[in-house]
């Protein structure tokens, strides 16, 4: 882990209100792995006081990707980061999700949860089968989809709105999916709180399924020191987002 | 730099990290290492599991927490945690925490014969249930709790006292006569934010302490407040996130200072703090 | 939206602009013409020059003032000020200050045949010599103070609490008991800065009272647990500057917020504020 | 009086770290006066807080200009500002300077207190004869030459570091000039507290002349609700910079 000063380029808006930026920081991209994150101060000032957590969405050997949604101060500002510009960067922070060989592997993602899914899709490509399940408003907002195409041997869409895919929540193309998931060794889901609870508590019936969820939590200092970022473990206590996640095995957590 | 002393405890620079901000001691331990000294997260008696999230909510020029001092008790801290602790280059300084004088008084019978440097005897911390409870709001509690910490060890003693509706002069006065070698000003305000789309508030631990830039006015009024009325070395603490800041600290009569959220920002904010109150001093 | 009063005064919505922050109400009158009520600037019996310069300090999110009661006494605010206040179509509070129950209750009786809607008791300003002798850290001279202007005038009294190093439901059950209709909450924390280049105090006034954002999460905690424990309407302030920050003092239990520091940065707050206030309303 | 959204343009770094810019706001301009001065709300964030005062260095029927020095986190802001961006002003601000008639008019500056005498400058030209004093730190520093050769009979100047002009400060030449001033009917000064304070207290022994200053003060709102911005005046009691100035008859208050 290591904190940098980072360079932007390549900021483009691929969807309404949401953007990708490139940040070049060849240590932390060298060392980042699928699963993790960074912290990033977006100013010199100290309003507002705290670094965001933003998925690392892939990597080139010198560069790291961010895709965020524009909604809050912070996002605000990096919206308005120009190319050139620099931005201080704490990473690669959270636990690497462990690789697998020869899966069938099934990817769920809700909204901005496609982000971190990307960067894990190309790493598991090589190896594995990956179908992916998406959902999204509507169909400006289904982002990323010409990246996915290659990797993927299925894709699934939703729209709440209906305007691509099936009309409705992802999680009801995911659920509908019982074939699928049946051949399945596991499911990686990112994406809004509310689903991510909903598939840790549906009742699959499919006792090997691992369910692997990517958690998001009100961070202090996403590196282990605030104690700031609980989630509840199934028993008693909490981990950590930051340390023990962000991405969890949903067996061992509360939601 | 003239030799900074609380009692016979040297510390190699004035800068201090505070509780709650660095976790036990455990990471960063480079930065660590180069600063006057670490106080670690608050230990109790009995493990505490610590509020539901959320923890955190950002305020203007500052954050809400209420971690609820989440901590596996002093036991484990001793058998599991300390011994990592053994390398560390700076003083280790253990944040305690308890209800009473009989539970500090435990703690610090617990803690008196391993190798850690000074005692923190955390009376105001905000994340508890009932807030008029808070010992540090008590000058009579405060003198019971010191009283009986001081009876059990050699230790330094530093009380971390609170400004929440108390004169942390009275409070600081009762330490003193109990027996404290230094004390710490201030921990956290007493603060809340409520989510105006459910009504709720928003934390977990519904209400949180404030802590951040916001708040270093008032934190630098209250050291220079009690360091003019009271000889008691003192440890300034709230706001910190620059070396100016540190010298107005100083300036205001504490000889040490404590960061803390500034450590949330980036965890290498100490080291920045030092490098630049080194390039300041010449 | 429903009808707003204090006894049987009626606000046409919850804002009130501050004391202190905006003149005696003969400024803008079109602003302050559609608030709920403006509070004048503290009114004293003897005319008080104010402090030195400067009276004014940024901090985080924030200010520090030492302007310190500049006013022209009472006497010349009725012959001079109040004439020009006739044509006001809003509550006009004056906000009166003193250092004993005597003056308090002079200030009361001068005002009381004029035609002012309600009389706010400053027990709170931190701009004072002996900040030990801020009245509103007594509960006991509290009480004095309030009963001795609710003996003096039938008008609406409201009592503007500090929770400077005390805890205001103290203060407030003091000033309950002694006939208020109404509390304010907060005035201003204790605050000071420190000029690194000479070592002095910056402000002239040597400390000041800090305001804005950055007291917010702690003076909506106070409204928050006084609201809570007693039933006396309650006027929320301390670093308001959307209509967002409105909403949590009222979910948090207060009746009417003043705005104060939100008016210095843009003398129209109050009118953006409520246009977003009725717009979040629908 | 009003509040206003302007428009930025014409940014340009007129010296070493200091920058004019013009400021599209018609109704401001049309009203402005020599010796106002506007409040900017730097940012639409609450830090910094409070606005910042800057003097009217010049308008034109659309525009006002301003002419600052990036000294802190407010100018920093500023400086950032690209053309088309836009600004919350408040103005004008403060009491207009009275106009006069056939006299001898000294100005004197010191450092960036060159920039509203030059909107003053520009005003009094037509019917009255001009001389200026103007001392800064060193060359580069010496900005608006150009702007002020038409408006002045005379130009002295002075710098820190004799790079330009005689070695010293502005208050050497000008209390060496004994004969400019005897026949002056007045003196305007403008830079930093103490240059205004040393030549406010100098013995002239010239009874007719009129000392005029441009004060600075920290000031809250800028508009006369605060009680912010006092000066002493001269006996008891204080002055409010921002509506009884910001330039004060020197022999009204004590410094
Ligand atoms: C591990 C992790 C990875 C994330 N990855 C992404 C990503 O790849 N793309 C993306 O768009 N968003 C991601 N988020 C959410 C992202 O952190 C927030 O959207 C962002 O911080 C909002 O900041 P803001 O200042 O614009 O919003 P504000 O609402 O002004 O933020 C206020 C505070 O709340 C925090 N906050 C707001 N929303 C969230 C949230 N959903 N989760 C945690 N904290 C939040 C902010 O960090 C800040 O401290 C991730 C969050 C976590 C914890
Ligand atoms: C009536 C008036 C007219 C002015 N005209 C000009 C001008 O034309 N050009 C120019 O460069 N400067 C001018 N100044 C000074 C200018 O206001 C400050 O340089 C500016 O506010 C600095 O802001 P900052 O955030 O960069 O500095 P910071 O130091 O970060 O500011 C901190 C606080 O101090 C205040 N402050 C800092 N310096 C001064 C100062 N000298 N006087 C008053 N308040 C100050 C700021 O407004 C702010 O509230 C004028 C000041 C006044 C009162
Ligand atoms: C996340 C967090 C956790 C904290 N936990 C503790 C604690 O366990 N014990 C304690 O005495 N103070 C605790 N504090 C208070 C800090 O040590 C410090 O007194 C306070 O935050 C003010 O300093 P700052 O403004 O630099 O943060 C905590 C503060 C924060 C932000
Ligand atoms: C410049 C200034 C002057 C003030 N003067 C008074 C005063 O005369 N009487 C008083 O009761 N409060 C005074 N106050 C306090 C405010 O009325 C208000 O209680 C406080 O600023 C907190 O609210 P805010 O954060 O919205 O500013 C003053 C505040 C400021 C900033
Ligand atoms: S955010 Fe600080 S421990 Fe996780
Ligand atoms: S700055 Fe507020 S009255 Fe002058």
């Amino acid at each position: 882990m290591i904190r940098k000063q980072a360079v932007v380029y390549g900021k483009e808006e691929i969807g309404p209100g949401i953007y990708s930026m490139w940040l070049k920081c060849p240590q932390i991209a060298r060392t980042a792995k699928p699963g993790q994150f960074v912290q990033i101060a977006v100013n010199d000032s100290y309003e507002p006081f705290l670094s965001r957590p933003l998925s690392i969405a892939d990597t080139t050997n010198n560069t790291i990707r961010i895709i965020y949604r524009v909604i809050g101060k912070g996002t605000e500002i990096l919206k308005a980061k120009k190319d050139g510009e620099t931005l201080l960067i704490l990473g690669p922070l959270g636990k690497a999700i462990t690789p697998v060989k020869n899966k069938n592997i099934v990817l769920c993602a809700g909204g901005l949860g496609i982000a971190p899914l990307l960067y894990l899709a190309k790493n598991l490509k090589k190896n594995n089968n990956l179908i992916l399940f998406y959902g999204a408003r509507n169909e400006s907002e289904l982002i990323l989809l010409k990246e996915f195409k290659p990797l993927c041997d299925k894709i699934f869409l939703s729209t709440d709105d209906g305007s691509k895919g099936r009309k409705g929540f992802v999680t009801d193309i995911l659920f509908s999916a019982h074939d699928i998931l049946a051949n399945a060794y596991c499911l990686y889901i990112a994406g809004p709180s509310e689903m991510i609870k909903k598939i840790s508590n549906y009742k699959f019936r499919l006792s090997h399924l691992k369910l692997f969820g990517f958690l998001e939590e009100r961070m202090g200092c996403g590196c282990g020191i605030c104690f700031g970022c609980a989630v509840k473990k199934r028993g008693n206590g909490y981990l950590r987002v930051c340390t023990d996640g962000p991405v969890f095995d949903l067996s061992k957590v509360a939601l | 730099m003239t030799k900074i002393k609380i009692k016979n405890l040297e510390f190699k620079n004035p800068l201090v990290l505070a509780s709650g901000t660095f976790s036990f001691g455990d990471k960063f331990i480079s930065v660590a290492n180069q600063m006057g000294g670490i106080v670690t997260k608050g230990i109790t008696l009995k493990p505490r599991m610590g509020n539901p999230s959320p923890r955190i909510y950002e305020t203007a020029s500052g954050i809400l927490n209420s971690v609820g001092l989440e901590n596996p008790g002093v036991d484990k801290f001793c058998t599991n945690i300390l011994p990592e602790l053994k390398s560390l280059k700076t003083n280790l300084i253990v944040n305690i925490s308890g209800n009473s004088p009989q539970e500090f008084k435990a703690l610090a019978q617990r803690l008196d014969d391993t190798e850690i440097d000074a005692l923190e005897i955390n009376i105001s911390c905000p994340n508890i249930r009932d807030c008029n409870k808070m010992i540090g709001r008590d000058p009579k509690q405060t003198y019971k709790v010191v009283r009986a910490v001081r009876k059990q060890t050699k230790k330094i003693i530093i009380t971390k006292l609170t400004a929440n509706f108390i004169d942390p002069l009275i409070t600081a006065q009762a330490a003193n006569d109990a027996g404290t070698d230094a004390i710490c000003l201030i921990n956290t305000l007493y603060g809340i934010a409520l989510d105006t789309k459910t009504g709720k508030p928003f934390l977990g631990g519904v209400t949180g302490g404030l802590s951040g830039p916001a708040i270093k006015p008032f934190a630098l009024y209250c050291v220079w407040y009690v360091a003019s009325r009271i000889k008691l070395p003192i440890i300034g603490c709230g706001g910190i996130v620059s070396a100016q800041d540190v010298k107005e600290y100083l300036l205001a009569g504490s000889k040490l200072v404590e960061i803390g959220s500034a450590n949330l920002r980036n965890p290498y904010a100490g080291l920045e703090i030092l490098k630049e109150l080194n390039r300041l001093r010449g």
